[in-house]
This record gives C-alpha cells, sequence and structure tokens, in this order.
C-alpha cells in the first residue's frame, strides 16, 4: 500500500486521560503504513470551555491551529478526538461562510486563517482514505469472544452540514471497520445518545443516568464491550462506571474500548501496547482467548462446508 | 415623465401575465414591502419580449431593466422562455459592448405563487440599480 | 379620442396608501383624458352602473379603471363597457393595488406611482384597436386525470350530465387512495362500502370509457379541441378474455413482488389483481418480479389461466382520444419512511406509516384486518400515533400541514381500541387540526370514550428494546420528556405531490407551486380552475385533502365542464398574431418558431408567399410577433406599436 | 487565366438561366459595378479581378426565375445562410466560384492616393498600380485589402455549380476576434462615448442596411415604418443609435460578416464592429457561425430545453 501522510492534532486528552487512545492511534496507523506528522507548537482546540463563552475567541483558538498547518503547505489535518475535530470544522465553516467573521477571527490572530485546511477524523481516513479492505488485510489476530456496541456519541457525525460525515442518525463507519477487522458487532440503537458529556462533575446524577441508559442498551443488544470513538464517552462509561452502579444499583461490569485498540489487538499488539490496562473496567477476560486469525478461517471454511447441501436445497425451492 | 427626485430611477419591468405577473400580485397580496421605483408592463409571455424593447427603454430613459417569465419547462405556452432565454442572454452580454453596464438588464423566472422570491427580485435589482446610478444625466423633475 | 380614467378606493386598500385625489387630477392632465374621477368601489354594481353612464355622458371612447389586478376584475370591467356600446378591448386596468398601494410603504411615491402606471395604460388604450371574437366547434368530450375518488366524482357527474368521459387510471384499478382505506372519520363508515357503489357506476357508466394502466402520454391543442395520447401500459394479460378468476395469483411462484396498492405491508405475487373489489377485476404482471422476464422462464400463469389471458409479449400501446377539456385528479403521495431516520423509519420493521396501519385494519388487507405487527406478527396491545411525521417540518422541506392526519389518527385509535380491546394508543401531536363538521367531536371521542393518550409534544427518537420499541419524546404540556415501551409504532407520513406531477404538469402547461401541487387560478373565487382555460383540477393534486373536500372538488369541477360545454361553440380569444400580407416578407422565420404549429405559408395572388396565421391553433404567445424582422405579424392586443407606446410612456423625457 | 473560365462559364449557364449577374468596370478605373447579363454577346464586357468587391448573391432573394452568379468564397457564405433560411430554392441558382485570395478596399486605396481622381489602374502581381493626374503609385495589395480579406479562411466558396480555375487553400491566420477583445478593454464610458460619437455621424441613408444581403425586409424595414413605429425620424443620436441596433439584433446569428455594411458607409462608421460582437458571442454560447453550413438553424430561431451554456444569473 502507497506510503501516506497525515497532519496529526493530537489534543489535550490524547496526551493525558486519553494517552492510550493516542498509543493505540500512532500504532495503528503505522501499521497502516501512515506517517503521523504532529505540527510544532499546536495548542487548545478551543472546544467546550472557549465556545460556551465567546465564539470568536473558540474560532481564533482553532483557527491558530489550522494556520499552522496551512503554513505547513498541508490541506488536511486529523485529529482522533471529536471534540478537536468540532472545534475545527465549526471555526473552519463559519469563518469560509461569513467573511465578516472571518475578519473578526483574523484580526485576534498573528498568522491569518486562509480556510485551506479540511480537518478529517481518524475514523473517517480509516473508512475513507485507507479502506476496509486495506484495514482488514493487516488483521493476524481473532478475538472471538468480544461482541461490541459502536457507540458514537453525540459529535462525530453532528450537525452534518458541519462535520460532512457518515449518517447523523445511524452512523456505521465503526461498525464497518469492526466488521473489517473480523470482530462480532451488534446492532445497537443508542449510537449516538447522549452520555451525559461534559456535565459529569456538575450533574453528576444526570450523567450516570444518561450513562447507564447507553449501557444498558449495549447489553441488551448482546454486546459484551463497547468501543467509542470519544474519550469524553470512554471516561463516562469506564472511569465513572463503578459511580453508575452505585447511584443506579446497578452492577454492569462492561469494558469500554477506544475502536483503535480493538483495532490493534486484531493487529497483534499487546494489551500493554493498547494501553488496554490504562481502563478502569478490565476487559482482559474478553480478551484472553485470542487466536491466530487463520484458525478462525478455517472455522469458518469447515461451517460452510456444513452448510453447503442445506443452501443448495433452498435454491431448489426457489426455482 | 414625472419623477421624485432622487428618491426614485426608472426601472421598467416586462412580466409574464402568467407567472410573474401574477407573482407580483402574489406579492401584494402578501403586502410584501418593495421599493416602488418598478414599472411593470404585462406581457403575455416573456417570448413576445423582443429585446428590442430592452434596447429601447435603455436608450431613451431607463436606468435598469427586468423582464421576468415562467420557469424553464413551466412556460404557459410551452417554449416561450426557451427562446426568451437564448434572447436576452445575447443582449445581455452585447449591452456592455456598447457601454451599457449588463447590470442594468436582468432577467430572471418567477412563478405565480413566488411571490417571497418576486419580492426579492424586485427589492435586489432595485438595490443594484441604485448602486449603479443613473443611465442619463436628465435633470429630474420634482413633483 | 376621450379616454376616461375611474380610480378606485378600494375601500382602504388602495385610498389607504395612495391619494387618490391627487391622482384623478394628474389623470385628468393626460394628453386624451377627457374624464378622471375616483370611485370607493368601482368593481361594485354601482360603481359599473358609474362607469357606464359616464361613459354615455362623456362620450367615452376608451376607459382605464385604475384598481387592483387584471388578474381579477378585467373580464368584469371589459363587460361592462361593453355593456355601455364599446368594443371590450377599448379598456385597460392600471393595477395600482397589488403593484402598488399593497407594495410601497411611501404615500408619495406611492402616488406617483400609481400616476405612472395609469400614464402607462391611458397610452396603451388610446393604442388599442378593436378585436372580435370567432366562435369556434367544441368537441364535447371531458378526459379524467385519475381514477381516485376527485376523478370518479368529477367522471360520474360529466356523464350523467350528458357528456362523454375518458378516464385515465395509472394503476390497474380505479379507486385511488380511499379504496385503500379501512373506515373514514368521522362517521367511521366502511371505506370501500361508499366507494365500491361508485366504482361500478365507472365501470358500468355507457358515456365513461375507462382507460385503466394508462397514462398521459401528450396533450396537444387547446380548450374545446384537445389531442391526447394516452400510453396504455403493457399488462401481458389480455383484458378481454381475463376473468379475474386469480388462479394465476394463486399458482404464481415468484411471491416478493412489491405490493404497492398495500404499501410494501406484505409481499405479493408478481401477477396480481390489487384488491377484491378492484375495476376492472383483472389480473397484471409485474414485470420486475416474474420469473418469465427476469429468468427468461417460467410461464406458470400461462399454463394455469383457464381462457389462456397471458400474453409475455404484450407491448405498451398508444390510443389518442379527442377531447374539449380536462380535469386533473391526479391525487397525492406520501414521504418515504426512511426519510425520517429519527423514528427508525425504514429500519425497524414495527415502525409503519399510517397508510400501511390502514391496510393493516382493513378486512381485506394482508393480515385480513387482524392487527398484527410486521416483525413477528404478535398483536400489539401499545400502540403510539407519531402525527406530523415529516409535516409542517421545514428542515426536510415539507412546511404545510398535511391536512387529514389528525383526524385519520384518531380514528385509527378508535379502531384499534375495535379491534384490540386491551390495548391502549398514544397519540403525540402538535396540535390538533380538526375544523371539519363533526371532526372535534370525533377526536374528543377518541381520547373520551377509546381512552387514547394524546400527549402534545414532538418524538425525538424510536428505537427497539427487546420485543419493544422505546418511543422517546417531549410532553409539552407537563414539561417532561415522556418515554414509552410501544409494540407498534404508526407515523403519519407527510403528504406529498405525485412523484410525477410535475412531469403532468408540464404536459398540460399549468403551473405548480414550489411544493409541486397544481396551481388554481385564484385561491378563493377560481378554487378549481387553472390559468389554462379548459384545465381543470379535483382533489389532492392541488392540495392535501379530505374525502368530501376531493368529492365537491370533483363535483365543482364537472359542473364547470358542463357550463363550458353548455354551448355549442366557444368565444376565441381575439389576442391572437395577425399577419399584415402587405408587410410581410415571406422570410417564414416565424413558421419556425411558433410552438403551435399556428402559422403556415400562403401565397398571394401576386405570387408572394406570406405567412398566415391559424385563428383556432394560435394561443397567443406572441413569439412571432418577436421573430419577426418587419413587424409584419403582431399579436393582438399585445402589438409592438401597444407595447412601444408603455416604453415611451414610461422612458421619453 | 480566370477571367476566361468565368466567361466560359456563363456563356455555358446563360442558356438555363434568365440572368446572370457579374461584374464590369465601373464608373472609373478604380471600381467595379455589378453586371446583369442577359444576352450572350454582353459576357464579353465581364471583368475578374480585385476590384470586384460587391457581395452579389445579395440580389438573389428578390429575383425570380433562375438565376446564375459569380460567388467569392466570402460571398458564398450568403449563398448558405440563405439555405438555412430558406429563401432561395438552390436548384434554381447557379453558382460561378471564383477562387480569390484578396480584393481591395476601395476606401483604402483612396486614402494611399489621397482622394485623387483615377486615370488607370492595373495590376502587378500582388501589387495594384494607380495611375493619378499627379503621376502614378505602386501599392502591395495587401496594404489595401480590406478586413474580412486579412482572416479570410475561403479562398475557393463553399457552395459551387462550376469553378471558374482551381480550388486554393487558404493562406491567412484564422479570425480571432482580436479587435472586438481589444474593443472591450476599454472603460464603459469610453465604449459608450465612442458608439455615441460614431452614430452621431450616421445620416441615416441606410446604405448599410441596404447593402447586407441579410437584410430581406429592405423597404419594409421597421426603421422606416410607422406600423410598427420603433424609430422616429429625429435626426438625434439615440435614434441612430436604435437603428443600428435594429439592424444589429436582426442579424444576430445571420451576419455573414461581408461587410458589405461598412464598405458601404458613407460616414465611415465602424457598423460591422457590432455585429462581429454577437457573431463572436453567439459563436462561443451556441458554437455557431452563420453561412458555413446550409442544414444549421439560426440560433436565435432555436432552442435547447437545457442550455449547457447559459448560466442563471443571480442578482
Amino acid at each position: 500500500m502507497s506510503e501516506k501522510e497525515y497532519i496529526y492534532f493530537p489534543g489535550c486528552s490524547l496526551e493525558a486521560s486519553a494517552i492510550e487512545y493516542d498509543m493505540s492511534v500512532r500504532k495503528v496507523l503505522t501499521s497502516l503504513g501512515v506517517k503521523l506528522i504532529e505540527p510544532d507548537d499546536w495548542s487548545c482546540c478551543g472546544s467546550t470551555p472557549a465556545h460556551s463563552v465567546d465564539h470568536v475567541f473558540a474560532a481564533a483558538v482553532a483557527a491558530r491551529n489550522l494556520a499552522i498547518v496551512e503554513k505547513m503547505g498541508a490541506c488536511t489535518v486529523i485529529t482522533a478526538c471529536p471534540a478537536c475535530l468540532s472545534a475545527f470544522k465549526k471555526a473552519h465553516h463559519r469563518m469560509k461562510k461569513e467573511e465578516g467573521f472571518k475578519k473578526e477571527v483574523n484580526a485576534i490572530l498573528d498568522e491569518p486563517y486562509n480556510c485551506g485546511v479540511t480537518a478529517k477524523s481518524v475514523l473517517q481516513v480509516l473508512l475513507e482514505d485507507i479502506g476496509p479492505k486495506a484495514v482488514a488485510e493487516k488483521v493476524t489476530t481473532d478475538l472471538p469472544d468480544l461482541k461490541v456496541a459502536p457507540y458514537y456519541g453525540c459529535i462525530i457525525n453532528r450537525p452534518p452540514e458541519i462535520m460532512e460525515f457518515d449518517d447523523p442518525e445511524n452512523p456505521l463507519a465503526m461498525d464497518k471497520l469492526m466488521g473489517a477487522v473480523g470482530v462480532k458487532v451488534c446492532d445497537f440503537a443508542f449510537k449516538v445518545e447522549c452520555c451525559g458529556a461534559a456535565f459529569g462533575v456538575a450533574k453528576r446524577k444526570m450523567v450516570n443516568e444518561l450513562s447507564s441508559k447507553v449501557l444498558t442498551m449495549a447489553l441488551d443488544a448482546g454486546a459484551n464491550c463497547l468501543v467509542v470513538t470519544c474519550q469524553l464517552c470512554q471516561q463516562n462509561l469506564d472511569l465513572r462506571q463503578g459511580q453508575i452502579n452505585s447511584t443506579m444499583g446497578a452492577s454492569f461490569n462492561m469494558p469500554v474500548l477506544f475502536f483503535t485498540q480493538v483495532m490493534g489487538l486484531t493487529y497483534g499488539y499487546s494489551s500493554q501496547e493498547m494501553g488496554i490496562d490504562k481502563h478502569n473496567v478490565n476487559a482482559e477476560s474478553l480478551i484472553k482467548s485470542r487466536r491466530p486469525v487463520e484458525e478462525r478461517i478455517k472455522e469458518e471454511q469447515e461451517k460452510a462446508k456444513g452448510k453447503k447441501p442445506k443452501a443448495k436445497k433452498a435454491e431448489e425451492e426457489e426455482s | 415623465m414625472s419623477y421624485v427626485a432622487g428618491k426614485e430611477l426608472r426601472i421598467v419591468g416586462f412580466l409574464c401575465n402568467w407567472c410573474s405577473y401574477g407573482g407580483a400580485d402574489t406579492a401584494g397580496v402578501g403586502r410584501f414591502k418593495q421599493p416602488t421605483d418598478l414599472r411593470i408592463i404585462r406581457v403575455p409571455c416573456s417570448g413576445r419580449v423582443n429585446p428590442l424593447f430592452v434596447v429601447k427603454a435603455l436608450l431613451n430613459g431607463a436606468d435598469g431593466v427586468l423582464v421576468s417569465g415562467c420557469h424553464p419547462r413551466d412556460c404557459h405556452y410551452s417554449d416561450g422562455n426557451f427562446y426568451a432565454r437564448r434572447r436576452l442572454e445575447m443582449l445581455k452580454r452585447l449591452l456592455p459592448f456598447l457601454g451599457i453596464d449588463e447590470r442594468r438588464f436582468h432577467y430572471t423566472w418567477v412563478s405565480a405563487s413566488e411571490g417571497a422570491r418576486w419580492k426579492n427580485v424586485v427589492t435586489d435589482f432595485t438595490k443594484a440599480i441604485h448602486n449603479l446610478g443613473p443611465l442619463h444625466h436628465k435633470e429630474e423633475k420634482t413633483e | 379620442m376621450r379616454v376616461g380614467v375611474f380610480i378606485c378606493h378600494c375601500g382602504n386598500n388602495i385610498a389607504g396608501t395612495v391619494d387618490v385625489a391627487k391622482v384623478a387630477e394628474a389623470a385628468r392632465m393626460m394628453p386624451g383624458v377627457a374624464f378622471a374621477t375616483t370611485y370607493m368601489y368601482t368593481c361594485s354594481e354601482p360603481g359599473q352602473e358609474e362607469i357606464k353612464e359616464t361613459i354615455k355622458r362623456e362620450k367615452l371612447d376608451r376607459v382605464v379603471v385604475a384598481a387592483c389586478s387584471p388578474r381579477m376584475h378585467e373580464v368584469t370591467f371589459r363587460r361592462t363597457v361593453e355593456k355601455a356600446g364599446l368594443n371590450r378591448y377599448f379598456f385597460e386596468m392600471a393595477n395600482i393595488r397589488e403593484h402598488c398601494s399593497w407594495v410601497g410603504e411611501d404615500k408619495a411615491l406611492n402616488t406617483n406611482k400609481a400616476i405612472e402606471t395609469i400614464k402607462l395604460a391611458v397610452e396603451k388604450v388610446k393604442q388599442n384597436k378593436p378585436l372580435f371574437p370567432a366562435k369556434f366547434k367544441i368537441n364535447k368530450r371531458v378526459l379524467v386525470i385519475g381514477g381516485g375518488v376527485a376523478g370518479m366524482q368529477a367522471a360520474l357527474d360529466c356523464a350523467d350530465g350528458g357528456l362523454d368521459v375518458v378516464l385515465v387510471e395509472k394503476s390497474s384499478s380505479v379507486g385511488g387512495m380511499m379504496a385503500r382505506l379501512d373506515k373514514t372519520f368521522p362517521t367511521v363508515d366502511c371505506s370501500i362500502c361508499i366507494l365500491g357503489p361508485k366504482m361500478v357506476d365507472v365501470s358500468q357508466h355507457e358515456k365513461i370509457n375507462l382507460h385503466a394502466y394508462s397514462e398521459i402520454e401528450e396533450i396537444k391543442g387547446y380548450v374545446g379541441n384537445y389531442q391526447i395520447k394516452i400510453r396504455k401500459k403493457a399488462t401481458y394479460v389480455d383484458w378481454s378474455k381475463c376473468t379475474g378468476c386469480g388462479a394465476c395469483i394463486e399458482k404464481c411462484p415468484s411471491r416478493n413482488a412489491y405490493d404497492y396498492f398495500n404499501f410494501g405491508v406484505a409481499p405479493a405475487r408478481a401477477i396480481n389483481i390489487p384488491f377484491p373489489q378492484a375495476i376492472p377485476k383483472k389480473a397484471t404482471i409485474d414485470a420486475q418480479f416474474c420469473r418469465q422476464f427476469i429468468k427468461g422462464k417460467c410461464g406458470v400463469c400461462a399454463k394455469f389461466c383457464p381462457v389462456g389471458a397471458i400474453n409475455y409479449e404484450m407491448k405498451d400501446e398508444i390510443v389518442t382520444e379527442d377531447v374539449g377539456a380536462i380535469i386533473v385528479a391526479s391525487g397525492y403521495g406520501l414521504i418515504d419512511l426512511d426519510k425520517l431516520p429519527e423514528y427508525g423509519g425504514g429500519r425497524y420493521p414495527d415502525v409503519i406509516s399510517g397508510i400501511q396501519y390502514e391496510r393493516i385494519l382493513n378486512a381485506s388487507g394482508p393480515t385480513s384486518g387482524h392487527i398484527e405487527r410486521p416483525s413477528d406478527h404478535a398483536e400489539p396491545k401499545t400502540i403510539v400515533f407519531v402525527s406530523c411525521a415529516g409535516s409542517r417540518d421545514k428542515s426536510i422541506g415539507i412546511p404545510y400541514c398535511s391536512n387529514f392526519c389528525c383526524m385519520y389518527i384518531a380514528k385509527q385509535a378508535i379502531l384499534t381500541k375495535d379491534h384490540i380491546p386491551d390495548s391502549q394508543s398514544y397519540v403525540f401531536y402538535i396540535d390538533i387540526r380538526s375544523p371539519g363538521k363533526g371532526y372535534d367531536e370525533f377526536t374528543r371521542r377518541a381520547q373520551e370514550e377509546y381512552g387514547a393518550k394524546y400527549i402534545r409534544g414532538r418524538v425525538s427518537r424510536i428505537y427497539p428494546k427487546g420485543k419493544k420499541m422505546v418511543v422517546k419524546g417531549a410532553d409539552t404540556l407537563l414539561g417532561t420528556q415522556v418515554e414509552i415501551e410501544a409494540d407498534l409504532i404508526v407515523l403519519a407520513t407527510a403528504v406529498t405531490a405525485t412523484n410525477d406531477a410535475r412531469t403532468l404538469a408540464e404536459k398540460l402547461h399549468i403551473s405548480y407551486d414550489q411544493n409541486g401541487f397544481y396551481v388554481e387560478s385564484h385561491p378563493k373565487l377560481r378554487p378549481v380552475e387553472t390559468n389554462t382555460s379548459g384545465v381543470f383540477l379535483a382533489g389532492a393534486c392541488q392540495g392535501p385533502k379530505d374525502i368530501p373536500a376531493s368529492v365537491s372538488q370533483g363535483s365543482a369541477a364537472a359542473a364547470k365542464v358542463l357550463s363550458i360545454f353548455s354551448k355549442d361553440t366557444l368565444e376565441s380569444d381575439p389576442q391572437i398574431a395577425r399577419v399584415n400580407t402587405n408587410v410581410c416578407v415571406g422570410c417564414r422565420k416565424c413558421i419556425g418558431t411558433c410552438p403551435f404549429g399556428a402559422i403556415e405559408e400562403q401565397q398571394l395572388r401576386d405570387g408572394r408567399i406570406v405567412a398566415n396565421v391559424i385563428e383556432t391553433v394560435c394561443a397567443g404567445c406572441g413569439i412571432c410577433s418577436s421573430t419577426c424582422p418587419c413587424g409584419a405579424i403582431q399579436l393582438q392586443h399585445f402589438t409592438d406599436n401597444q407595447l412601444l407606446a408603455e416604453v415611451n410612456a414610461l422612458c421619453l423625457t | 487565366m480566370t477571367i476566361e473560365k468565368l466567361k466560359e462559364a456563363a456563356r455555358k449557364i446563360l442558356p438555363e438561366v434568365d440572368v446572370v449577374i457579374g461584374y464590369r468596370q465601373g464608373f472609373d478605373p478604380l471600381h467595379a459595378t455589378p453586371y446583369f447579363m442577359t444576352k450572350p454577346e454582353q459576357v464579353d464586357q465581364l471583368i475578374w479581378n480585385s476590384l470586384c468587391v460587391q457581395n452579389l448573391c445579395s440580389y438573389l432573394p428578390f429575383l425570380k426565375g433562375k438565376v446564375g452568379v459569380i460567388v467569392k468564397g466570402c460571398d458564398s457564405r450568403t449563398i448558405v445562410q440563405y439555405m438555412q433560411e430558406k429563401l432561395i430554392v438552390r436548384e434554381n441558382v447557379k453558382v460561378i466560384g471564383v477562387p480569390c485570395l484578396r480584393v481591395i478596399s476601395v476606401k483604402k486605396v483612396l486614402a494611399a492616393i489621397n482622394q485623387q481622381s483615377v486615370k488607370e489602374v492595373t495590376f502587378e502581381g500582388e501589387n495594384i498600380v494607380v495611375k493619378t493626374p499627379e503621376g502614378q503609385k505602386t501599392i502591395p495589395l495587401a496594404d489595401v485589402a480590406p478586413r474580412k480579406c486579412v482572416t479570410c479562411q475561403l479562398a475557393t466558396p463553399l457552395q459551387y455549380d462550376v469553378l471558374a480555375g482551381e480550388g486554393i487553400q487558404s493562406n491567412k491566420p484564422q479570425d480571432t476576434f482580436e479587435e472586438t477583445k481589444e474593443f472591450e478593454k476599454l472603460s464603459l464610458e469610453e465604449r459608450r462615448a465612442y458608439w455615441e460619437k460614431e452614430f452621431d455621424r450616421c445620416i441615416r441613408c441606410y446604405a448599410c442596411r441596404n447593402a447586407c444581403p441579410m437584410c430581406i425586409c429592405q423597404d419594409k424595414c421597421i426603421a422606416e415604418s410607422r406600423d410598427p413605429h420603433w424609430t422616429s425620424q429625429r435626426a438625434n443620436v439615440t435614434e441612430k443609435f436604435m437603428f443600428h441596433m435594429i439592424h444589429g439584433l436582426h442579424l444576430a446569428g445571420r451576419c455573414i460578416s461581408c461587410e458589405e455594411c461598412e464598405r458601404v458607409c458613407p460616414m465611415d462608421i465602424p457598423v460591422a464592429k457590432i455585429k462581429k460582437k454577437i457573431s463572436m458571442d453567439l459563436k462561443e454560447l451556441f458554437g455557431y457561425e452563420a453561412g458555413m453550413n446550409p442544414d444549421d438553424t439560426p440560433p436565435m430561431y432555436v432552442f435547447k430545453v437545457e442550455e449547457a451554456t447559459i448560466e442563471e444569473h443571480e442578482l
């Protein structure tokens, strides 16, 4: 596969609370032959704290980073964090649409941003630029016990006119990728419901209620693990799972992994390399049955042989 | 022809009776406020508008001319606006060659139900003409 | 020349923002104007009398009325001046209401605009020539497009009035949407029981010629003399032989054809008769699903048909019909469920549309009237109805109300309770719209007698939970969120124009609004006419309508046709092109550009070739006039000189 | 020698037609004039040289019966355009094509000899030699050729029944509308002033119209009629402007750029300029060139439901 290069914006949480997300992203993309370049002197993306007080300022903070990327001569920046992504896309979208707003924002910046950069999520890159086929080729390991419910959260593909990726009501990007790496995917109705987001401190109970709904739905869907694209969701669902159990009187024990971690595991990386051990809810029990992918393939072939005559019969009924 | 000094410019509109003229009526019924400059000449079809009418108006004192017919495919006479489109496009390209800003002539499509759209067309075109100013240096009589 | 100008106050509509007295004063100064006055309501009886008297008293030979739009009252006043002995074309209208008093805010500017608009009309009227309509024979046959309840009503009324009717229906049976309904509100009487007899009448009426499974191919001509090309689509069954016995359907092996009649509630056979009361009761093969067409082998139906009616070789056939008027009753469509992803439309089998539920309720439907949900055929106990599913939603481009959903939801809630006494219905609504006779009482009955729980608010999301569907929404009256675990969700999907509404409109040369519904020529006073004379509207093709409204429009349209057909001849509009043979140089450019082929070559005695207009064919568009280099062919009443007079009135300083 | 071939052709055709139109010497040595031949002996007076500038096709729509006509390459576009507009019956016209590389512009020659009277004109190779009372002047033909010859692509006529001489290829560069594009570089005000100045000189003699092969209305022209009354007889620039717009727009998609209008203008008004601009636009819009293909229809008399090249104009 041809060598790809991307400007990669980690963002604050991927350097700290969600460092395992960063680890897995870098490893997975490297094994897919993608080179990541981190812009020098990148700064806050301008998400929640900023845009909840001042839109111009928030846009400026985002645009500062985009301007840096522009200066590097690139037209795309990728990030794993949905908050950074939407911060970038929102700023870009409005600056592009409103000349006045653009002037206002650029007035604050030393280096003006000329709207030449498209922000993409790692998810989008994997699905559209690299594609499920290439993603599947790298799989070495099978995770037979893993049954995942893909949980997208609220902002990775909404509002649609700004994010311009996947279906806002029923996204399928992760479903496809998980399918591609041979993991069982459960159809799950709560893909984009609210997890409580940044209210974890202010309104703990509400967050617990909302997150517990997500976990319940995942269980009902027959999943034993959630895969996510957003470290805030991950936090609310994993870090607070104990909290949820106590507030809601429940007994959830469902690992919440980043989709890149699951991909990494199927690529043969160890739990440590993927930082699985950094999570609260232990996923080992689901992973330990891992085996070379060839075994699964053999199994499937046998199954198929078993099926053959039956399928034939159906055919005859048809005609 | 009497003018209201300074406030108005001379804008002539040729409107298809079946669509745009009705659209202007709809705008009226809906009380969509518009600038008052436009004077409307009713024609059965935009295809009736010989480009020479536009030239005649512009040469003789109009500051702007607007032709509005039915949306393509929606012509009451099936083909009228198709001919209009070609002939008026030819004219629009010729005007600047004669030293007349092509923005002084606009042709568009407004249906009988598009009252709001009509209001916008009139408002925007009038604005455009006022930005361009008078085409003729005539002494404007006051009322 | 003595022009008289009559300026209408129109109560305050004009006088409120235009200084009419000043306008009259200015009008008196205009060259050629002998008299000018103002009047409170010019269109009123005394107002018209005033005009007639003044014409006589002042010896006026031209009249200008400055009032509302000519599209409103031109005809009225033409009649008035004619009664006073003037040719009706010695009249012009100055539109100082819609185009002036109603849209301008500055009284001084409005007044000036009114004056100039009148000047325009005066200059035009001075150029006017007397015109005299010719008479032409009319073909007293009528075409009705669409065999729904509106179309059938129109067809029957016309036929009973003694007209030959050509009824064209797209699907293989008449009946339309009403035939699909189980019961009708607010009487809850059986829909097909009241429609069935009408369908039979249509099929048996000797004056009605029904073309089922047919579509309009082409329409040529003008009021009184239309030539219609009708495409009879291939049914692959010889209907002259088919007895509707249904043996073929029994035996048909391809069992997952889409069932258009039942909106896909259950699969149908590739050869099918849509419903037991179908008229005509004849089978039709759906080539999309028929094995004979897909695989090239099967022929089962042909084998089993007792009368040998099956004919796989059948081709579409074009028939032509000549008529004098057209009634359009082409009905409505519904948005697809998958346009509503937040409700899981198209994703979850137990989220269905109102019309689908109607079929499930219907005894002749795929479940023979037993309410069961699609996913597992279980009997639902909790049913949630979501109104305005798409309607009144700008975000998906449907800003309007679909008119009858509120009522059929109430009906369906009532019927649900009848079918399943221990069931509970919930209805999410924005507003309950029940303005009809007995309608509001009906929606109350649904709540009070049948215990349907009405929740004012919108649904945000619908998702499966085990065997149930969870409906998440807001109760705006209690100001809380609600979650209901339901077994079946019924979406009152928005009413839209049919997907081929626009193409049909283009064939008819009638206009449609931004939503694809046909535009009537006046929203209040000419609700079933279009701007194309001879073409009338009935039913939901003009906008969402319930049954009584559609039926009344069907009758109204029929009445209109009968009234124009009450004479043997029609007056042709004299506003058509006329050739000045002394000037015509015979360059033939007009002939090539006329959309109606109304111009022919004619050789004069001196051998010169000149153009000649066929009066009955000319529709009066004037393309020829703007094409003719030497101005030899002039559209009467819109001649170059008349338009130039208007241009000069405005421009010459 | 072309002239011999022409005479031979004319003689051959004469019996089959009522008249053959060619050129003969005009009122002075610098002018050729149209010549209507009905008898064989007249053919001897036929001439052919660079003075034969007139577009003889212009007579065809007004002549009944069968006609023979001598046609240069540029003029042959007239025949084609007439065919498009069905203004002639091709069978009734015997076209004697004549290969031609360039004619001269009388105006340019007179300018070169500062308007003296002409005693004698001879041609030496690529030069024209003009004898005047003050002596003689030798001018390269290329220097006094009219504009249309500079970019002429039709050395051999598009249409002919007999060709007098061998078909020759044009050796001229394609017309790229340079002049038009140059003019468009001026500001709006400059352009407007330009036309007002030019048209102000117009004396409304209608020579341009009368010489125009496409002005088929001739004495029915709306510039002179009262019904319709497009222009008054007032001698102000507006009315003159209007007349030239009428001429221009009536030729939209029909002008075969023979530039007769400009040749005959006594006031030297560049009347062909506007027509050229329209031709340029219509070529760009509809890929149409008048008088090239008999099966075309002029673009103002047809339409496409979807016009690929016309975009809706926003305000």
